[in-house]
């Protein structure tokens, strides 16, 4: 089964949007996966959208003054605001089109941050962002730490994991608590369209996000998104890893649509073991049988209870 | 010679810091900071293009006889083209010292 | 002339927003500030002006809000607070670094803790530094005046900077008065549509707040400080054609029998119409007091400070702030530094006053004035504290 | 320059009256200033507010400590707030109640000129209610002579629409009926 879904995506990329919208000459690591998930982001977005870009990796690699690599229109302000940058986008873009100020074009605002700008400190501004209901796209470039600063350890941290600042110590073996279920709070705020995705599985991405580009009002898009600087993994396994997380269970592909769940690419039926993905990852190298075998059973309650979501879960416009 | 900065100036710098050359970054040959380059060997390469699509750098592209190549002035070397390439089209070679 | 309004002026400061046709007010409510977000709010939903109000979570997302819209050329207003302001300090330097031209009204309040709702200027002299136009109203007539022109200050081609109007809290956001309101004709003629150097349209894509290797920083903040300092030419023209237009002369410095005066007092904002009256009681006794309102505060009007100041020997700066462990006020500090070389420079005394709401009246001014005039040495001192 | 202060429970509209007052001054043609006792004072809490009325522009922007008139919305408040605090000698003190004067100088201790109404009852036969803020004006401008009567009715017109015409007929009553003794 996996294999048919392989072969899909193989002989998909000839079919992909060609234009690009992120030039190369940024400054991003080599092998970098959150890179790699913009690139298809912005491809599956298209010209007519505005960025409104946390500080962050993708803030510092592309946008060295005075040049840029983006070629749809950018603005980054802080860390913390995105989504409300987004949000003041969408609203003057909305005011100045209505207005007759503005070519009359549909114009997508799109507020992007990593997991720190989302999950720790963005998560307020995103909060009230989703709940006012802008006709916006929140897509959060998920690598599981402060990578920018330095590999600190974020909500989004996996168990466990080693970072900078949740180091595998002899007391305490890494990050004590486990990763926050972000999609599940945007599910809460009754935002109608909630994805994970992963650039490991392009087509998927790009469906996704224009789904989301074509719906009107707020939708939020969680893209796992692999760092072999900061996970300590080889450049060239970037891709690999991703599609490791989904085959293991720890980062489930699906979509939520107006609280229906469902799921978008299919796990095997017998999921591989934790062990397969943390192999070439030096951040859960510290891990003993014991600990992988916790981890293990957190993923298989997690993934359970998704299970559970996408069996029983109904729209509510049902 | 050095070659003169834009902008040199305080009076050059625009206002708000605004870049209006959308793409610019590219001026910037990120080709140095690889230690390795991905070579394509056309008889096994089945023209798929996945490693177009996996490349961060968005510096491979596909030429008119449907092969590809990466532009070796931005590769970075990372190596994702050659591990993620289904035929085993793609080998990584050391740069020449 | 046109009819006198009495009116709130938090409301009126909504109104004059309403009279300016923004596109969007992103505000978040705060004492003595919420006045101005539910008149506005009120404006917009009853189809009174074409806006998005967006009800923001906090100030930090207030001004992020703006600076979003502002970027895709939209005129952008907000208004706060004390703890407002200081929650969006983050965001103030980066809007005037990115000369996104947002109007803000400052309800004037102290700042915590402990806290403490009333009015004193320890909030705006906490982000002096941000790069912004920061002007002081003194009655509600200057609320409107001062919003409708700030709006043409800060989005002139040659300005480009976000600018603030400082009301005082409670002493004017809750105060009504009569008001004269320009008509929507007079303000459509006085204030040009935005026309901005850079937009957020996928048209003509752009790359906002990029940011700064150190090999450039340096000309960059030389740039930024060279657009706030020459701003000062753009307002004084924009006041030129706002008296040529509706008759009222605003000054960086305003002057109140400053000409023969000894002793001068310095203040800003709503206190000085009650320090005015200090100065009519003095004068009828004989004295030579007069007075010094500071209406700009940045860019900071220098040469007019110091036109206003010849032959004055003490001047009687009133402060309604501090800075803990250092020189004393800011703006007595500031301006006994720009002063440093001025040879026939006066006697510099500064009080700190009128903080958290403590109530100034008449004879307090003149008891400064006694006071300043047998104090020996330079030093700030509180003023009315109990020992 | 006639400076005012109102005392009385927060939800009484001690604000809406002062506002009335302002308006009604300004729509004159005169100078005023209207203006709660800033703080954080909730429904129920004494609460006081204030009024300046002058012919000429007003500058004076501390709060009143000597009144010309204080006015007593509530009589509840008269044994827990010193209500004729400062009162300038010769000023006014204006009651809502229904007793007789002499009880109320007896209970202050006041010998100053006095103005009392029973505007609860006047408000509660025109308006169905209460609340004395609006009738309390009629006792007002009859025993200030601060402002002509009529000054008061675009300002009651805007704030209340439909209901205006009662509360002007309520003010009608407390302005004819207020007793005022020296």
């Amino acid at each position: 089964m996996m294999q048919t879904v392989r072969n899909f995506e193989l002989y998909t990329p000839k079919l992909i949007e060609k234009r690009e919208f992120f030039s190369s000459g940024h400054r991003a690591c080599q092998g970098c996966g959150e890179v790699l998930a913009l690139r298809l982001v912005l491809k599956a977005l298209g010209r007519d959208t505005v960025v409104a870009n946390a500080t962050g990796c993708m803030e510092i690699i592309s946008t060295p003054y005075p040049t840029t690599a983006w070629e749809v229109p950018y603005i980054h302000v802080a860390f913390e605001n995105a989504a409300v940058v987004a949000s003041g986008v969408e609203a003057g873009l909305k005011a100045l089109r209505r207005k007759g100020k503005i070519a009359d074009r549909d114009v997508k605002a799109v507020g992007i941050a990593g997991d720190g700008g989302t999950a720790d400190i963005g998560m307020q501004a995103l909060s009230g962002a989703m709940e006012r209901g802008h006709d916006m796209l929140f897509v959060c470039l998920d690598n599981e730490a402060y990578m920018n600063t330095g590999i600190q350890r974020s909500s989004s941290t996996p168990f466990m994991a080693a970072t900078t600042t949740s180091p595998a110590g002899t007391v305490i073996p890494g990050q004590r608590t486990g990763k926050k279920n972000m999609p599940e709070i945007m599910v809460a705020h009754r935002v109608p369209y909630v994805a994970t995705a992963c650039p490991s599985y392009p087509l998927d991405l790009i469906n996704k996000v224009k789904k989301a580009r074509k719906l009107k009002g707020p939708s939020y898009i969680h893209v796992f998104s692999t760092c072999p600087t900061g996970w300590r993994a080889p450049s060239r396994e970037a891709v690999k890893l991703g599609r490791l997380a989904v085959e293991t269970g720890v980062f489930p592909l699906y979509e939520v649509e107006n609280g229906k769940y469902r799921l978008t690419v299919e796990t095997p039926e017998k999921r591989r073991s934790v062990a397969d993905y943390f192999k070439s990852q030096g951040r859960f190298r510290h891990l003993t049988p014991d600990q992988i075998k916790i981890f293990q059973e957190r993923v298989d309650g997690e993934y359970r209870q998704l299970m559970n979501k996408i069996k029983h879960s109904r729209s509510w416009q049902e | 010679m050095k070659q003169k900065k834009w902008p040199e100036a305080w009076h050059e710098v625009t206002p708000g810091c605004v870049v209006f050359a959308p793409g610019s970054a590219s001026t910037y040959k990120t080709g140095s900071w690889r230690a390795q380059r991905p070579v394509w060997d056309n008889k096994k390469c089945i023209k798929c293009g996945i490693c177009y699509i996996f490349c961060p750098e968005c510096c491979i592209s596909e030429s008119a006889d449907g092969f590809f190549a990466a532009n070796l002035d931005y590769c970075k070397g990372c190596g994702i083209c050659e591990h993620e390439c289904w035929p085993q089209a793609i080998a990584m070679v050391e740069e020449e010292v | 002339m046109s009819k006198r309004t009495g009116m709130e002026v938090a409301i009126a400061a909504a109104e004059a927003v309403a009279l300016c046709n923004i596109d969007v007010a992103a505000v978040y409510p705060i004492t003595p500030q919420s006045h101005i977000a539910e008149h506005l709010s009120d404006i917009v939903h009853n189809g009174r002006i074409d806006a998005e109000f967006i009800t923001v979570e906090s100030e930090h997302s207030a001004m992020s809000a703006c600076a979003g819209a502002s970027a895709t050329g939209a005129r952008v207003y907000t208004a706060t607070s004390s703890q407002g302001l200081i929650l969006m300090h983050e965001i103030l330097p980066i809007v005037s670094a990115m000369r996104l031209p947002v109007v803000m009204g400052n309800a004037n309040r102290a700042l915590s803790g402990p806290l403490n709702i009333w009015n004193d200027h320890s909030d705006i002299m906490s982000v002096r530094d941000c790069g912004w136009i920061q002007l002081f109203a003194e009655n509600g007539q200057e609320v409107i005046d001062l919003t409708i022109q700030s709006f043409k200050m800060a989005e002139h081609p040659d300005v480009m900077l976000p600018a603030v109007v400082n009301l005082d809290g409670f002493q004017l956001t809750h105060m009504i008065e009569p008001m004269e309101f320009p008509t929507q004709e007079e303000v459509n003629r006085f204030l040009p549509e935005r026309a901005p150097f850079a937009t957020l349209h996928p048209d003509k894509p752009v790359s906002m707040g990029c940011f700064n290797m150190p090999d450039i920083f340096t000309e960059t903040m030389m740039a930024k400080n060279e657009a706030l300092v020459n701003s000062k030419q753009t307002i004084l023209k924009i006041w030129d054609e706002w008296e040529k237009q509706f008759g009222r002369r605003y000054k960086p410095v305003e002057t109140y029998f400053s000409e023969d005066a000894e002793t001068l007092i310095l203040t800003m904002g709503s206190m000085s119409e009650t320090a005015s009256v200090a100065v009519d009681e003095m004068r009828k006794k004989g004295k030579r007091v007069g007075l010094l309102r500071l209406r700009l505060w940045r860019p900071f009007p220098l040469e007019e400070l110091r036109s206003a100041l010849k032959g004055c020997k003490t001047l009687i700066v009133m402060d309604r702030a501090l800075s803990f462990g250092g020189a004393g006020g800011p703006v007595g500090t500031e301006i006994k530094s720009l002063l440093f070389h001025d040879k026939s420079r006066p006697r510099i005394v500064n009080f700190l006053m009128g903080l958290g709401g403590r109530d100034m009246k008449v004879e307090d001014f003149i008891a400064m004035v006694e006071r300043a005039g047998k104090k020996k040495d330079e030093t700030y001192e509180f003023y009315g504290v109990r020992q | 320059m006639i400076e005012i202060r109102w005392h009385g429970r927060g939800g009484q509209g001690a604000v809406t009256s002062v506002e009335l007052l302002a308006l009604a001054a300004i729509e004159e043609g005169k100078y005023a200033q209207g203006f709660p006792a800033f703080g954080p004072e909730r429904r129920g809490a004494p609460v006081m507010a204030y009024n300046r009325v002058d012919a000429q522009p007003i500058r004076v922007r501390s709060g009143i400590y000597q009144p010309d008139v204080v006015v007593v919305l509530d009589p509840s408040l008269m044994t827990l707030v010193n209500v004729t605090d400062g009162i300038k000698p010769g000023g006014l003190l204006i009651v809502n109640t229904a007793k007789p004067q002499k009880s109320i100088r007896d209970t202050l201790k006041y010998t100053g000129r006095l103005a009392t109404v029973d505007a609860t009852h006047i408000a509660r036969e025109e308006l169905g209610l209460p609340i004395a803020n609006t009738t309390m004006l009629g006792a007002i401008l009859k025993a200030t002579g601060v402002l002509k009567f009529a000054s008061l009715d675009v300002p009651i017109e805007e704030r209340f629409g439909r209901i205006a015409a009662k509360n002007k007929k309520a003010l009608k009553r407390a302005y004819d009926s207020v007793k005022i003794s020296k």
